[in-house]
């Protein structure tokens, strides 16, 4: 599936977008945000404070509970300040 | 009559509220608001907008949508421009037309007030001093805004 | 920043939100309000508007003022028209510019709620089949709507 | 002191405005509309539901129970309908 970054998520990961393939015991959102954290402290760094981060998959907003399973394109980002 | 448009340029808000009552004799009212880039006394010297292609036009047209199923409201606009923006300069456009204002107003605000909590817009400080300046953090009175929709 | 104009004349609502954030970076929300003249489902054939002259005035500065000390606004318009009015055209408007877009939603619509209730206007139907038409009665809806904010 | 009337108010009675001079014992709004009403039956049908009339004294809201005493103007009309 691809992951996708915003605003301070994508400048601290450093990357826009990537191709992950998360393992099968990362079923829930919240299961994606511990794994992705692992991967480097680029990610780490990122995801320090989880709980803000909001996640839309396939450009729909989601809980950290929604299972991950189909998606094609997961985003992450802060909370939104538009308008 | 729905029209949602995210756009790096500049837009015109008389033109636009203009195509909700041109050549209707239903429309008893029209409520616009026009959000504005504000200097902040001078520090500001531009906002960068970010946003999330594709998900940020179906998020503006699935409040729009909601507005509409809760007032009988008849056109709605919703324009959000992304970049450089520069203070004085327009940023977001909401426009409503119907037949009355009690509806009209409610529905403009509910959508400003869901626009700002959940479509995909990202602001970015730059200061007139040079410095990078850091990302607008997301505020708590936004999000009370919102909550006040859901009681009623 | 403060307009009160009461005149026979169409006026042009872009021009007038213009004047208000015209080479400002200090305004962050610009509201308006456009009321129209509706056809009725084509039943009526024109509005006619009486005020009282000089009373109208004083009362729209006097809702304005009111505003203005409730909530942070920075510049207000208020337009209204007298005289015949055909369907579609314009007969009031309200444009309220400030820092943020609560206190100028809240402003636009309390003005409008007063004008209503307290400015000496009125109206008279001329129907398409020639007769004469009656003075639009007041409605209860527009007491309550200034009612509300008489508890905040 | 000048009486000036608006909308069915005005047709009602058949004139704008006029000059009247009640006698002492009117001293309320409410007293003025009952002297009023006096006058002929034109005055009689458009005050006839007097609690509906508002009136203003020198261009102010004031309600029936308020002092005629002092006033150079009052004006006397249906609720509002502007807007």
């Amino acid at each position: 599936m691809k992951a996708i970054y915003f605003a301070w998520v994508r400048e601290r990961i450093g990357k826009p977008e990537e191709e992950i393939a998360p393992p099968a015991h990362v079923v829930t959102v919240g299961d994606l945000l511990s794994w992705l954290k692992g991967k480097g402290e680029e990610y780490e760094y990122a995801f320090e404070n989880a709980q803000v981060i909001r996640v839309a998959m396939d450009k729909k907003h989601v809980r950290h509970d929604a299972k991950i399973e189909g998606a094609r394109e997961i985003a992450f980002f802060p909370p939104m300040t538009g308008g | 009559m729905l029209t949602i448009r995210i756009q790096r340029e500049d837009f015109d808000p008389a033109k636009e509220a203009e195509a909700l009552t041109h050549g209707r004799t239903d429309v008893g009212a029209l409520v616009t608001f026009t959000g504005l880039c504000r200097s902040e006394a001078g520090a500001l010297c531009a906002l960068e907008l970010e946003h999330y292609p594709g998900m940020a036009e179906m998020e503006l047209e699935r409040i729009a949508q909601e507005a509409r199923a809760r007032w009988p409201v008849d056109g709605i606009v919703v324009l959000h421009r992304y970049g450089k923006i520069e203070p004085g300069e327009r940023i977001v456009f909401v426009a409503v037309s119907g037949g009355h204002r009690g509806e009209a107003f409610h529905a403009a605000e509910y959508i400003m007030d869901f626009l700002k909590t959940s479509a995909p817009f990202w602001k970015r400080e730059h200061h007139v001093d040079g410095s990078a300046g850091g990302w607008v953090e997301a505020k708590d009175a936004d999000d009370t805004a919102a909550e006040r929709w859901k009681r009623k």
